[in-house]
C-alpha cells in the first residue's frame, strides 16, 4: 500500500486533478463503448420483433429461401 | 421459371457463359438463378422495365460491378454504357487515339469516324458537338477497338434513324464476324435471330426499408 | 479444427454469430478482472515515481490505451487486406466495428497524455513523439470513418475504408519514424511518459496486466459489435428471423 | 506504338493534351499558392528574419495544400464524362494508365512548383544559398504528393462533396513528406548537412510509387461501382 489516508490517495501528490480526471475518461470511454454495443442490440431486436409483427412471411428477401428469379426467356411478358 | 439459353454452336468455346448468376441491390433481388451461354455469332437482347437490372448485369459482366453470386466468364469485351466515354475537352480525333493507345487497337481514327458518318469533324471538339453526335463518335471505339464480346447498354440513346440504323449494322458486322453482342435496350434492335432475356421487376422484397 | 476449416469457417456470418457467443462472454469478464485488478495495483499498491511523483500512475491509462488503439489500426490493415483479397464478409465487418472502439482508445491516450504533461511540463498540449504519433493516427482513424459515413452504398464504402487502412497501415512505420526524427530537430531528448527511467517490477507488473485487460476488452467488445452488425447486415435471413422470435418468446439469445 | 509503352504514351498524351486545353484549371492551384504566401506575409509580418525563419515551412504546407487543390479534379471529369470506367476496363496492365495520369498531374503541379520555389523563396526571404536545396527537396518529394493524394481522390471520386474529406485523408499521409521537405531545408539554413533527409524524401516517394498506382487502380474501380 502506497498511501497511508484516504486523502492521500485522492490527493495524488497534489496531482490528484491530473490522476482523477484520466482515469475518469478511461471509465467514461470504457462504458461508451460497452454500453453503445448493448443498446445497439437492443434496437435491433426491438425493430426486427416489430418488423416480424408487421410483416410475418415476407415475401422472399434475397437472403432467404424464397423462389427462384422469375426470369422469362422469349418473348412471353413477365409474371 | 428459367430455361437456359444453350448455344446453338456446341463445339465452339462459349464467348459468354453465366452460371447461376444472382444480383442483389439496396437489399433487393434484381435476378437470380440466372444461366445462360453465348456463342461466336450470337446476339442476346435484354428486355425489362426500369430497375429490372439490365444496366446491372452489363456492368457485372464488364467487370464494373463485383456484387453478385454465381460464376461470369467472359471473353475480351467492350462495356457501351449510360455515359458515352468521349473527352468533351478533346477532339473526336484525340478521343479514339485514346482508345486505339489504350486497348492497343489496330483501327484507324478516321476510319472509325468515317464508319460512323462523321467524317470531317476529326478535329472538332465533342463540346461542341450534338449528343447524338458524341454517341456517334462513342460507337466509333466499337470500331477502334475489337473485342469478340459487346455489351451494349441502350446504344440507341440520343441517335435519330440513320444512328439508329447504324447501331444495328454494326453489330450485323460484329456478329458476321464471330464476335458476340448483349445488348439492353427498350426499341427493338430489329437484329434477326437475335435471343431475348426479359428481366422483371420483382417485389421490393421483405419491406427492409424503414429498418 | 484445423487453421484452414477456420478460415473457411468464417466465411459464414452466422456460424461466426453462433461460434462466438461464449467467447464474448469470456473475454468480457477476462478483460473486467484484469483491468480492475491492474488499475487498483496501479493506483493503490504501486510506489511513486521517484521523479514524476504520483502522476506517474497516469501511464495504467496511457499506455494501455495507446497500444491498443494501434493494434486496432494494424488489425484493420490486416481486414482490409483479406476483404480486398479473399472477398470476406466479416473482413468488412470488422472494418466498420474496429472503428469506434480505435478513435475512442486514441482520444483517451491523447487525454491521459495531456493530463500527464500538465504536471509534468506545466502544459496541457507537448509535442511529444508519442503524442504527436497519437494525434496523426485520431486523424487517420477520423478518415475512415468520414469516409464509411459520405459513401452510402454498403459494400462499396467496406472496400473503400479497406483500400485506405491498408495504405494507412503502409505508411504509420514512415509516419512514426518521421515524427521521431523530427522532435530530435526541435527539442532535446526529455524523459517521456513511456519509458520511465527502470521502472521496477511493482510498477510494471501492474501496466502488463492492464495491457492484457484492455487487449481483451478490446476482443471483446469487437465480437459484440461484430455480433449486432451481422445481425444486422443478415436481418431477412431465416436463422435471424428465427433468433428474434426465439428472443421475443423470451427463450434468450 | 503499341503494348504497354503505347498504353502509358497514349494516356499521357491525353492527359497532356487535355491539360493545355484547360489551362485556366491547371493554373488555379499555383495561383492559390501565391495568393497564399501573400496572405502569409500580410498575417505575419513581413520582417526579413521573422518571415525568413519561417519560409520552409510555410512553403511546404502551402506546396501541400496545393497539391491538395489540384487533386481534387484529377479523376472527377473522367467520373462524370465516362471515360474513367473505360480507362480502368480497357488499359492493359491496369495501373499503367493511372501511372500516368498521376505523372501528367505532377508535371503540372510537383514539378511546376519545383520551378517556381524561387519566386516563393523570393517572397518569403528564404536565404538564398538554401534555394538550391528547397528545390531539391520539392522536386524528390512531390512525387509523392501526388501518388498518394491519387488514392484519396480515386476514393472520393464518386462523392457529391468530395473536397474536405480527400484532405482529411490525405493530409495525414503526407506528415512524413512535409516533415523531411520542411526539415532538410531548416537544417540546411544552419549549416547541417541534409543528405539523409533527401534520401528519406526519395524512399517515401518509391514506396507511394509502388504502392499507390495500385491502389489507385482498386479505388476506381470501387469507385466506379456505385455508379
Amino acid at each position: 500500500m502506497s498511501f497511508s489516508s484516504l486523502a492521500e490517495f485522492l490527493a495524488m501528490g497534489g496531482h490528484g486533478l491530473y490522476v482523477w480526471s484520466s482515469y475518469g475518461a478511461a471509465v467514461i470511454i470504457v462504458i461508451y463503448n460497452v454500453v453503445s454495443v448493448r443498446l445497439r442490440l437492443r434496437r435491433f431486436f426491438r425493430e426486427a420483433r416489430d418488423r416480424q409483427r408487421r410483416q410475418p412471411y415476407p415475401p422472399g428477401h434475397a437472403g432467404s429461401a424464397g423462389p427462384a428469379a422469375e426470369l422469362v426467356t422469349g418473348d412471353s411478358t413477365r409474371s | 421459371m428459367l430455361r437456359s439459353l444453350l448455344p446453338r454452336g456446341a463445339s465452339l468455346k462459349p464467348l459468354l457463359s453465366i452460371e447461376n448468376l444472382g444480383c442483389e441491390r439496396d437489399g433487393r433481388l434484381l435476378f437470380g438463378g440466372l444461366t445462360l451461354c453465348l456463342a461466336a455469332g450470337e446476339c442476346l437482347e435484354l428486355k425489362g422495365p426500369n430497375g429490372s437490372g439490365k444496366s446491372t448485369l452489363l456492368r457485372a459482366v464488364a467487370g464494373l460491378y463485383p456484387d453478385y453470386t454465381g460464376t461470369i466468364e467472359a471473353a475480351q469485351s467492350l462495356y457501351f454504357g449510360h455515359r458515352p466515354g468521349v473527352s468533351a475537352v478533346l477532339t473526336a480525333e484525340e478521343n479514339l487515339r485514346w482508345y486505339a493507345a489504350l486497348c492497343s487497337g489496330s483501327g484507324a481514327a478516321a476510319d472509325a469516324l468515317a464508319r460512323v458518318g462523321m467524317a470531317g469533324y476529326e478535329r472538332v471538339a465533342c463540346q461542341h458537338m450534338s449528343a447524338g453526335q458524341q454517341r456517334r463518335v462513342a460507337l466509333a471505339r466499337l470500331v477502334v477497338c475489337e473485342a469478340p464480346l459487346w455489351l451494349l447498354d441502350e446504344p440507341l440513346t440520343a441517335l435519330d434513324a440513320s444512328g439508329q440504323a447504324l447501331v444495328r449494322a454494326l453489330i450485323a458486322d460484329q456478329l458476321h464476324r464471330g464476335g458476340a453482342v448483349v445488348c439492353a435496350t427498350h426499341q427493338s434492335l430489329e437484329v434477326s435471330g437475335a435471343r431475348v432475356l426479359e428481366l422483371g421487376v420483382r417485389e421490393p422484397a421483405a419491406q427492409a426499408a424503414p429498418g | 479444427m484445423t487453421l484452414k476449416e477456420l478460415w473457411h469457417r468464417l466465411g459464414s456470418p452466422r456460424w461466426f454469430y453462433r461460434f462466438s457467443g461464449p467467447w464474448h462472454v469470456a473475454l468480457g469478464v477476462l478483460a473486467a478482472l484484469l483491468l480492475t485488478a491492474g488499475t487498483v495495483w496501479g493506483l493503490v499498491f504501486a510506489p511513486p515515481d521517484y521523479q514524476q511523483g504520483e502522476s506517474f500512475r497516469i501511464i495504467y491509462v496511457h499506455v494501455p490505451s495507446a497500444i491498443v488503439a494501434q493494434s486496432a489500426y494494424l488489425l484493420m490493415g490486416a481486414a482490409g487486406l483479406v476483404l480486398l483479397v479473399w472477398r470476406m464478409k466479416l473482413a468488412d465487418m470488422v472494418l466498420a466495428a474496429t472503428v469506434p472502439f480505435g478513435m475512442t482508445m486514441t482520444a483517451l491516450a491523447l487525454f491521459s497524455g495531456a493530463a500527464w504533461g500538465k504536471p509534468t511540463w506545466g502544459t496541457w498540449w507537448v509535442w511529444d513523439a508519442r503524442i504527436t504519433s497519437m494525434l496523426v493516427l485520431l486523424f487517420l482513424y477520423m478518415g475512415l470513418y468520414a469516409l464509411r459515413q459520405a459513401i452510402p452504398r454498403q459494400e462499396t464504402a467496406g472496400r473503400a475504408c479497406a483500400v485506405l487502412a491498408l495504405v494507412g497501415v503502409i505508411n504509420i512505420p514512415i509516419i512514426k519514424y518521421s515524427v521521431d526524427w523530427w522532435l530530435t530537430l526541435h527539442q532535446g531528448a526529455t524523459f517521456t511518459l513511456t519509458e520511465p527511467p527502470s521502472m521496477p517490477p511493482q510498477m510494471w507488473i501492474p501496466l502488463a496486466i492492464n495491457v492484457l485487460g484492455v487487449y481483451c476488452l478490446f476482443g471483446a467488445n469487437l465480437i459484440g459489435r461484430l455480433r449486432v452488425e451481422i445481425l444486422e447486415r443478415e436481418q431477412g435471413t431465416q436463422w435471424v428471423r428465427e433468433l428474434v422470435a426465439r428472443q421475443a418468446a423470451g427463450g434468450g439469445r | 506504338m503499341k503494348g504497354p509503352v503505347g498504353v502509358f504514351l497514349g494516356q499521357l498524351r491525353r492527359e497532356l493534351v487535355a491539360a493545355l486545353r484547360s489551362l485556366q484549371e491547371v493554373l488555379n492551384p499555383l495561383v492559390f499558392l501565391f495568393l497564399a504566401i501573400t496572405l502569409f506575409a500580410l498575417g505575419v509580418g513581413v520582417e526579413p528574419e521573422t518571415l525568413g525563419r519561417y519560409a520552409p515551412g510555410i512553403i511546404w504546407v502551402l506546396v501541400l495544400l496545393s497539391n491538395l487543390l489540384a487533386l481534387e479534379g484529377l479523376f472527377r471529369r473522367d467520373y462524370d464524362d465516362g471515360t474513367l470506367e473505360q480507362m480502368v476496363l480497357l488499359g492493359r496492365p491496369g495501373f499503367l494508365p493511372v501511372l500516368a495520369k498521376v505523372t501528367a498531374q505532377w508535371l503540372f503541379s510537383g514539378l511546376a512548383m519545383t520551378v517556381l520555389a524561387p519566386l516563393a523563396a523570393l517572397l518569403l526571404f528564404l536565404p538564398g544559398e538554401v534555394l538550391g536545396i528547397t528545390m531539391l527537396t520539392l522536386l524528390v518529394g512531390s512525387p509523392a504528393l501526388t501518388l498518394l493524394g491519387a488514392v484519396g481522390a480515386a476514393l472520393t471520386v464518386g462523392l457529391k462533396r468530395g473536397g474536405v474529406l480527400l484532405a482529411l485523408l490525405i493530409l495525414p499521409l503526407y506528415v512524413p513528406t512535409l516533415i523531411f521537405g520542411a526539415g532538410a531545408v531548416t537544417l540546411a539554413m544552419a549549416g547541417v548537412d541534409v543528405t539523409a533527409q533527401v534520401y528519406w524524401l526519395m524512399a517515401v516517394s518509391m514506396l507511394a510509387l509502388t504502392v499507390a498506382p495500385f491502389a489507385v487502380q482498386a479505388a476506381l474501380r470501387i469507385s466506379l461501382e456505385q455508379s
